[in-house]
C-alpha cells in the first residue's frame, strides 16, 4: 500500500476511521467544544462576573439537618460515597461533606464520617482537619471521626448500619457513589429516625433514596451542590459551562432529529417508488432496494457524524518489522 | 483430606454459613450482640482478605515480577528485572505520611497521580459513551405517510421496515421530549420565567418518575433473587443436603 | 541476555540496580519532604497534571494506522510519538495499579489503630474490637499459609480437596465458608428492606409518587411470566384472528409491549438524560482537578 | 415517624416464608425471552468452534443468585460449542476464584454426562485479577498483550508459561481479535467496558444483575452492545432457550420459545441447561406478588385514613 496513507490526514475510504482525525474528528472536537464552554466560563466567573445559580431545594436542608442533630446532642454521619479508588465523585462529596463539617465545627457538634477505601480516607482526613482549621476550631477535630471501615462493599454496609444503630446519629448524609447498599443505609437511618439527605451518581439507586429519605438529590444536582454551598467562582463558572454543553447538546439533539425526520421521509418515498416498480419480482426488489440502501449511506447526515465509519478489520497496512527488544531476547532463544 | 473428612468439613463449613446468614440478618428483628459479633468477624475477614489479596492478587504480579524479574526453575530468566519499578515504594510511602502532623500535605502526591490519572480517563471516554447515546435521540419524529397509524401486520415487510406511522412518530417524540425535557430540568444557571418552559422542566420531573419507576421494577427483581439464593442455601444445600442426607 | 538501563538481567546485577534506586527513591522522599510551604502547591499539582497530561495526550494525538507496537516500526514523526504513547500505556495503567494498591494498607493501618486503641483503653465494647482483629490477623495468617503452599507446589492441584492441608482448609472455611455466605447474606438485607421501605412508602400520596408507583408495578407484573402470559392470550384472543386495524391496535396492548414501549421510551431517555448530565458533571470535575482549579486535588 | 400497620417483623417473616416455601415445589412457568436476552442467545450461538471469547467475570458470592446462573449458562453454551475462551476480572479481587469455582461446576457435569471435560490451558486459561476496573479495562483494550502479559500459567506439562504462549491466546494481538467480549457482572465494569472497549469496535455483551438492567438496556438501544441478560429472568430466558431453542414447534406444532425478534429458528443445545433459573424463577413469583400485596395494602390505609380525616372534618 502507498505510503501517503499512512499520513494522519488520510481520508482514503478504505482507511476512513483507522485513526481518530479522519471520522473520529467529531468527537474528540465535541469533548474539546465542553472543555472551551467550562474554562472560559471558569475565567469569566473569576474575573468577577456574577453568575446565577437556581434554588435546588434539597440541599438548603443541609443546615437545618445539623442544626436538628446538635440541638439533640447526637452526632452526623455522613458517608462520602463507596468510590475505590478516589475520583472526582468522592471529591465532590467530600467537599459538600467539608461544608457539613463546617456548620458542625461551628456548634461543636460531633461528627463521624465512614470511608469505603484507603485512599478516600486520606484524603477524607485531610480536608476535614483542614476545614476545622480554617474555621478557627483544630482543637474540635477529633481524627478518629473520619473512619476506615472496610474496603468489601457489604462489609462496609455491615459495618456503616452497626455504627447508625450505637451512636444514634441524629442526622445522615449520603452523598457520592452508592450501590445497593443504598436502600440498608437508608433503611437503618430512617428506623432510628434520622433526618437523611441522599443523592446517589447512579441513576437506579436513586428510586430507593427517593423512598426512604427525606431530601434527595438527583443526578446532576449533586454536582451543583457544591457551587451552590459555596458559590466558589470557580465551581459556579463550571457549572456555567456545563449547562452551556448541555444546552448545545440540546440543540444538537433536536436538529438532528429534524435531520432525521427529513431523511427518513425520502428514504420511505423512495423505497415505496421502488416497491411499486419492482412488486412483482422479489429478487430484483431486493436488489433494488440494497442498492438504494448504499447510495443512502453515502449521504450526508448528522448521526453519520457521530457514528463514525470503522475501518475493515483485515486492513493490513505495510511496514518494517522492528528489531527484537533487547530484555526480550531471551524468549526467543 | 479423605473422602468422609471432606464431607464432614463440608457439613461444618455450610454449617457456619447458615450461623453468620443468620445473624446478620438478625439485625432486621433487632440491633443486638449476635449480629455485633458477626458483623466484627465479617469486618475483619474482610479486611485481612484484601491484606492477602493485595499481594497474591495483584501486587505480586504486577509489581514484584516486574521488579524482580523471572527466573524459571530451570535457570532460565524469562523476565528481566525493571528495577525504576522500586520508585513507587517512595511515592506508596508518601501516602502514609497523613498520619504525621507536619507532613500531611505529602499524602496528596500519590493522590494526585490517582486522580490526574482519572480525570484524563475521563476526557477520553466522554465521546464513546455519550456520543452514540447522543446518536439514539435523534429519530424521526414526523410520520413519512400520515393516513397510517400504526403499523398493520399485512403490510410489505420491505415497507414496514420504513414507514414511520402515527404512533410511532408519536413514541419517537415522546422519547425525545422526555430526553430533552430532562436534559433541560437539569439546567442550573437560569431562572425560567417564560411558562411553557416552566411546564416543560416540570414535565421533566415527572417523566423521571417513569423512569425510576421502571428501575425500581427491575431492581426488586433482583433483590428478591438473593433472599431465594439465600433461603436455598439454608433449607435445600444446608439443611436437605447436609444434615437430613434428602434430594 | 542483552542488559538495557532500565531491565536488567535478574541472575546480574539487578540487586546493585534495586539496592541504588531504593536509595534514589528515599533521598526523593526526603527531598520532596524538604520542599518549601510556598512550592507545596505547585508541586502536587505539577504531578497531578504530568499524570493527567498523558491521558489527555494519549486521547488527543492522533495514533498510527493498524499499528502492531511490537513488531513493526513507526514511518514518521507524528507516528512515533503516538507509538511511543501506545507502548507506554500499559506501564503507566500499572503505575496507578500499583500505587491504588500500596494505599491498601492504609486502610488496614487505620483500623488497626481505632480497634488497638479501643483495647487499650478498654472502651465501651471493646471486646468487639478483639474479635475484628482476630478475625484479620487470622485470615491474613492462613491466607498467606495457603497461598505459600500453593506456590511451593505449583504440579499439585489445590481445588480439589483431596489435596488440602490443615491451612488450605482453614482458608476456605474462612474464605468461602464464610465471608462469602456473609456477603450474601448482608446483600439479601436489602429485599427485606425494600418490602418494608414499599409498605411504608410507596404510597400514591402526590402526582409524582404516583407515576413511580404505576411505571413500578407494570413493571413488575411484566416480569412475572405467569401474568404477562395470561393477559397477553387474553389481548390475543380479545384481537381475534382477523388481520383487521383493530385488531393490529390491539395486539399493542400485551403487556409485554406495554412494559417494552414504557421502557424504550421513558426509562431509556430519562436514564441517558441523567447520565449524560453527570457525565458532563464528571467531565468538568476532572477538568478542574486536572487543571488544579479544585481544592481537594491539591494542597 | 409514623408507626402503625402491620410490624416490621411480620413483613420480614412473609417474606422469608414466601421466598422458602415455593422452593420444594416443582412449577412450570410460561415464558416470552426479552429482546435483549435473544439477541445475546443469537449471538452466542452464531460463534463457530475455535473462535475466542473474552470472558469477564466481575462477580462476587455476593450476587451469586443472578450472576452464578448467567456465568453457568454462557459456560455451558460455549463449552458446548466448542469456543475457546479467556477469563478475567477486574471488579474485585473473589472475582477469580468465583469463576473458576463455576468452570469447575460445569466440568464435573460435562464429565458425569460423559462429555469431555474443558481443558485449561487448550481451550481456556485464566487471566486472573487486575485492579482498579477502569484503568485495567482500558489497558485491555488498548494493549492486551501488555495487559495480560505478566500472567503465567501451567501449559499441559506442568510448566509455567506466558498465557500468550496457549493455544487459545495464539491469535490474539489486540482486543479486535476476540471474536466476542462478554462482562457477567455486578458492578460498574459495563460503563467502562462501553467507555474503552466498544470503541474499539468489538462485540460486546453484558450478562447483568437485575439492578442494572435499565441502565444496560439504554447501551442496548444505542447499539453500543449486542445483547444481554439480565436478573433471574435472563438466567430462566437463557436455560429456556438453550432447553427448547427459539422458535422450534415441538411434537404438537406448538413453539414452546418463540419470538419475533428473530426470523427462522434457532435449535436447541443438547446438554444439562435447567438450572438456578428455572428453580427460583417460580420463586420469584410469589414475593413479587407478595411485593404488589404490601404495596396494596400500604395504599388502602392510606386512603382509609385520608377518609376518616375527611369524615372527622
Amino acid at each position: 500500500m502507498p505510503e501517503k496513507q499512512l499520513g494522519a490526514w488520510s481520508l482514503d475510504s478504505q482507511l476512513l476511521g483507522a485513526n481518530y482525525w479522519d471520522v473520529g474528528w467529531f468527537g474528540l472536537l465535541f469533548t474539546l467544544m465542553i472543555i472551551v464552554f467550562i474554562v472560559f466560563n471558569v475565567k469569566r466567573a473569576k474575573k468577577g462576573d456574577n453568575l446565577f445559580i437556581r434554588r435546588i431545594s434539597g440541599l438548603n436542608a443541609i443546615d437545618e439537618a445539623v442544626g436538628r442533630a446538635t440541638e439533640m446532642g447526637r452526632p452526623v454521619l455522613m458517608v462520602p460515597g463507596l468510590s475505590d479508588p478516589v475520583n472526582a465523585t468522592a471529591v465532590q462529596a467530600i467537599n459538600i461533606c467539608a461544608h457539613v463539617a463546617k456548620t458542625a465545627a461551628k456548634f461543636s457538634n460531633p461528627i463521624i464520617m465512614c470511608a469505603y477505601s484507603a485512599s478516600m480516607f486520606t484524603l477524607a482526613q485531610e480536608v476535614i482537619r483542614d476545614t476545622y482549621q480554617s474555621e478557627g476550631y483544630p482543637e474540635r477535630f477529633d481524627p478518629d471521626s473520619v473512619r476506615f471501615i472496610s474496603d468489601r462493599q457489604f462489609a462496609f454496609a455491615a459495618g456503616v448500619s452497626g455504627i447508625i444503630h450505637r451512636e444514634q446519629t441524629a442526622a445522615a448524609f449520603f452523598l457520592g457513589e452508592f450501590y445497593a447498599e443504598s436502600l440498608i443505609f437508608a433503611e437503618t437511618a430512617n428506623s432510628i429516625g434520622a433526618i437523611q439527605v441522599a443523592s446517589s451518581t447512579e441513576a437506579t439507586q436513586t428510586p430507593f433514596f427517593i423512598a426512604a429519605c427525606d431530601y434527595v438529590l438527583i443526578g446532576d444536582e449533586f454536582y451543583a451542590a457544591s457551587a451552590y454551598l459555596t458559590r466558589d467562582p470557580i465551581m459556579v463558572g463550571s457549572l456555567v459551562g456545563q449547562d452551556w454543553s448541555k444546552m448545545t447538546a440540546i440543540a444538537f439533539i433536536a436538529i438532528g432529529c429534524l435531520n432525521a425526520s427529513v431523511m427518513q421521509c425520502n428514504i420511505a418515498a423512495q423505497t415505496e417508488e421502488i416497491y411499486e416498480t419492482h412488486k412483482s419480482n422479489p429478487k430484483e426488489l431486493a436488489d433494488a432496494l440494497e442498492d438504494a440502501q448504499k447510495l443512502q449511506k453515502n449521504n450526508f447526515s448528522i448521526p453519520r457524524l457521530i457514528k463514525a465509519d470503522k475501518p475493515p478489520k483485515d486492513l493490513k497496512i505495510d511496514r518494517e518489522k522492528a528489531p527484537e527488544e533487547p530484555g526480550k531476547e531471551a524468549e526467543t532463544k | 483430606m479423605k473422602p468422609e473428612q471432606i464431607e464432614v468439613y463440608r457439613t461444618i463449613a455450610a454449617g457456619a454459613g447458615v450461623l453468620a446468614t443468620i445473624g446478620l440478618l438478625s439485625v432486621l428483628y433487632k440491633e443486638n450482640k449476635f449480629y455485633r459479633v458477626f458483623e466484627h468477624i465479617f469486618l475483619g475477614l474482610a479486611a485481612g482478605w484484601s491484606a492477602v489479596a493485595v499481594w497474591t492478587e495483584s501486587l505480586r504480579e504486577i509489581w514484584w515480577d516486574k521488579l524482580t524479574g523471572v527466573v524459571e526453575t530451570t535457570g532460565a530468566v524469562t523476565e528481566p528485572g525493571r528495577w525504576a519499578y522500586i520508585l513507587l515504594v517512595p511515592i506508596g510511602a508518601m501516602g502514609y505520611m497523613v498520619f504525621s502532623r507536619k507532613h500531611n500535605w505529602m499524602a496528596k502526591i500519590p493522590m494526585g497521580i490517582l486522580l490526574g490519572i482519572w480525570s484524563g480517563l475521563q476526557i477520553q471516554s466522554f465521546w464513546t459513551v455519550y456520543g452514540p447515546q447522543m446518536k439514539q435521540g435523534m429519530l424521526p419524529i414526523i410520520p413519512t405517510s400520515f393516513d397510517k397509524f400504526i403499523v398493520r401486520s399485512d403490510a410489505p415487510p420491505e415497507l414496514a421496515a420504513v414507514t414511520i406511522t402515527w404512533s410511532q412518530a408519536i413514541s419517537n417524540f415522546l422519547f425525545v421530549f422526555t430526553l430533552l425535557s430532562v436534559l433541560s430540568y437539569f439546567l442550573f444557571s437560569f431562572e425560567v420565567k417564560n411558562r411553557a418552559l416552566k411546564n416543560f422542566n416540570v414535565a421533566g420531573r415527572y417523566l423521571l418518575m417513569i423512569g425510576f419507576g421502571a428501575i425500581f421494577g427491575s431492581t426488586v427483581m433482583m433483590r428478591f433473587s438473593l433472599v431465594i439464593d439465600r433461603m436455598y442455601f439454608i433449607w435445600d444445600e444446608f439443611l436437605m443436603k447436609r444434615i437430613l442426607h434428602m434430594g | 541476555m542483552n542488559d538495557t538501563i532500565w531491565a536488567r538481567n535478574p541472575q546480574g546485577d539487578l540487586k546493585m540496580f534495586i539496592g541504588g534506586g531504593l536509595i534514589l527513591g528515599i533521598v526523593l522522599f526526603f527531598g520532596v519532604m524538604q520542599t518549601p510551604i510556598q512550592a507545596r502547591r505547585p508541586l502536587v499539582w505539577l504531578v497531578t497534571f504530568l499524570s493527567g497530561g498523558f491521558m489527555v495526550a494519549y486521547t488527543y494525538w492522533p495514533k498510527p494506522i493498524n499499528f502492531d507496537a511490537k513488531t513493526e516500526l513507526p514511518k514518521n514523526g507524528v507516528e512515533t510519538v503516538g507509538s511511543f504513547l501506545q507502548q507506554s500505556f500499559g506501564v503507566v495503567s500499572s503505575f496507578v495499579q500499583i500505587i491504588a494498591a500500596f494505599l491498601l494498607g492504609l486502610g488496614i493501618f487505620s483500623l488497626l489503630r481505632i480497634h488497638l486503641m479501643n483495647i487499650a483503653r478498654q472502651k465501651k465494647d471493646w471486646v468487639f474490637s478483639v474479635i475484628l482483629l482476630v478475625s484479620m490477623l487470622s485470615m491474613i495468617i492462613f491466607g498467606y499459609w495457603d497461598f505459600m503452599i500453593r506456590q511451593g507446589e505449583k504440579a499439585v492441584d489445590f481445588d480439589d480437596p483431596q489435596f488440602w492441608r490443615m491451612p488450605n482448609m482453614v482458608r476456605d472455611f474462612l474464605f468461602d465458608g464464610l465471608l462469602q455466605q456473609m456477603d450474601a447474606a448482608m446483600f439479601s438485607i436489602i429485599a427485606f428492606f425494600i418490602l418494608s421501605a414499599a409498605y411504608r412508602a410507596f404510597r400514591a400520596r402526590s402526582v409524582e409518587a404516583t407515576i413511580l408507583l404505576g411505571t413500578a408495578l407494570l413493571v413488575i407484573l411484566s416480569l412475572m411470566g405467569v401474568v404477562a402470559g395470561a393477559w397477553d392470550d387474553k389481548v390475543a384472543a380479545l384481537a381475534g384472528d382477523g388481520k383487521t386495524g383493530s385488531a393490529d391496535f390491539i395486539m399493542n396492548f400485551k403487556i409485554t409491549e406495554v412494559a417494552g414501549w414504557l421502557k424504550n421510551t421513558f426509562q431509556t431517555p430519562a436514564i441517558t438524560g441523567i447520565k449524560f448530565g453527570i457525565g458532563l458533571g464528571t467531565i468538568s470535575m476532572a477538568l478542574r482537578i486536572w487543571l488544579g482549579l479544585e481544592k481537594g486535588g491539591k494542597a | 415517624m409514623k408507626k402503625g400497620g402491620i410490624p416490621k417483623f411480620v413483613i420480614y417473616a412473609l417474606l422469608i416464608a414466601c421466598c422458602s416455601i415455593p422452593l420444594f415445589f416443582k412449577i412450570p412457568i410460561p415464558n416470552k425471552p426479552s429482546d435483549p436476552s435473544v439477541d445475546f442467545y443469537k449471538t452466542l450461538s452464531a460463534l463457530k468452534e475455535g473462535d475466542v471469547v473474552l470472558l469477564g467475570s466481575d462477580w462476587t458470592g455476593s450476587t451469586r443468585g443472578e450472576s452464578k446462573g448467567h456465568m453457568k449458562a454462557i459456560l455451558r453454551t460455549l463449552m458446548r460449542k466448542n469456543v475457546k475462551f479467556v477469563i478475567w476480572s477486574s471488579a474485585d479481587p473473589q472475582s477469580p476464584r468465583a469463576a473458576l469455582d463455576v468452570i469447575a461446576e460445569v466440568n464435573a457435569e460435562r464429565v458425569a454426562n460423559k462429555e469431555e471435560k474443558f481443558q485449561r490451558w487448550t481451550q481456556w486459561v485464566s487471566a486472573g485479577f487486575y485492579p482498579n476496573a477502569d484503568v485495567a479495562i482500558n489497558a485491555v483494550a488498548q494493549d492486551v498483550r501488555t495487559a495480560f502479559g505478566s500472567r503465567r500459567e501451567n501449559d499441559t506439562n506442568g510448566v509455567q508459561q506466558q498465557i500468550f504462549k496457549s493455544p487459545v491466546m495464539q491469535k490474539i494481538k489486540s482486543v479486535t481479535d476476540f471474536d466476542l467480549v462478554i462482562d457477567v457482572t455486578a458492578s460498574k465494569t459495563t460503563d467502562f467496558h462501553v467507555q474503552f472497549i466498544s470503541a474499539k469496535n468489538v462485540p460486546l455483551m453484558f450478562a447483568v444483575t437485575g439492578v442494572m438492567v435499565p441502565e444496560t438496556q439504554v447501551f442496548y438501544n444505542s447499539n453500543q452492545i449486542k445483547g444481554f441478560i439480565g436478573g433471574l429472568k435472563g438466567v430462566f430466558d437463557m436455560e429456556q432457550m438453550m432447553e427448547k431453542g427459539i422458535n422450534v414447534k415441538d411434537a404438537n406444532g406448538k413453539i414452546a420459545v418463540a419470538s419475533d425478534k428473530i426470523s427462522g429458528e434457532i435449535a436447541p443445545l443438547p446438554g444439562v441447561s435447567v438450572g438456578q433459573g428455572t428453580k427460583y424463577y417460580p420463586t420469584l413469583h410469589v414475593a413479587l406478588l407478595l411485593m404488589i400485596i404490601m404495596i396494596g395494602i400500604g395504599n388502602y390505609e392510606m386512603i382509609s385514613a385520608r377518609k376518616r380525616q375527611k369524615g372527622n372534618g
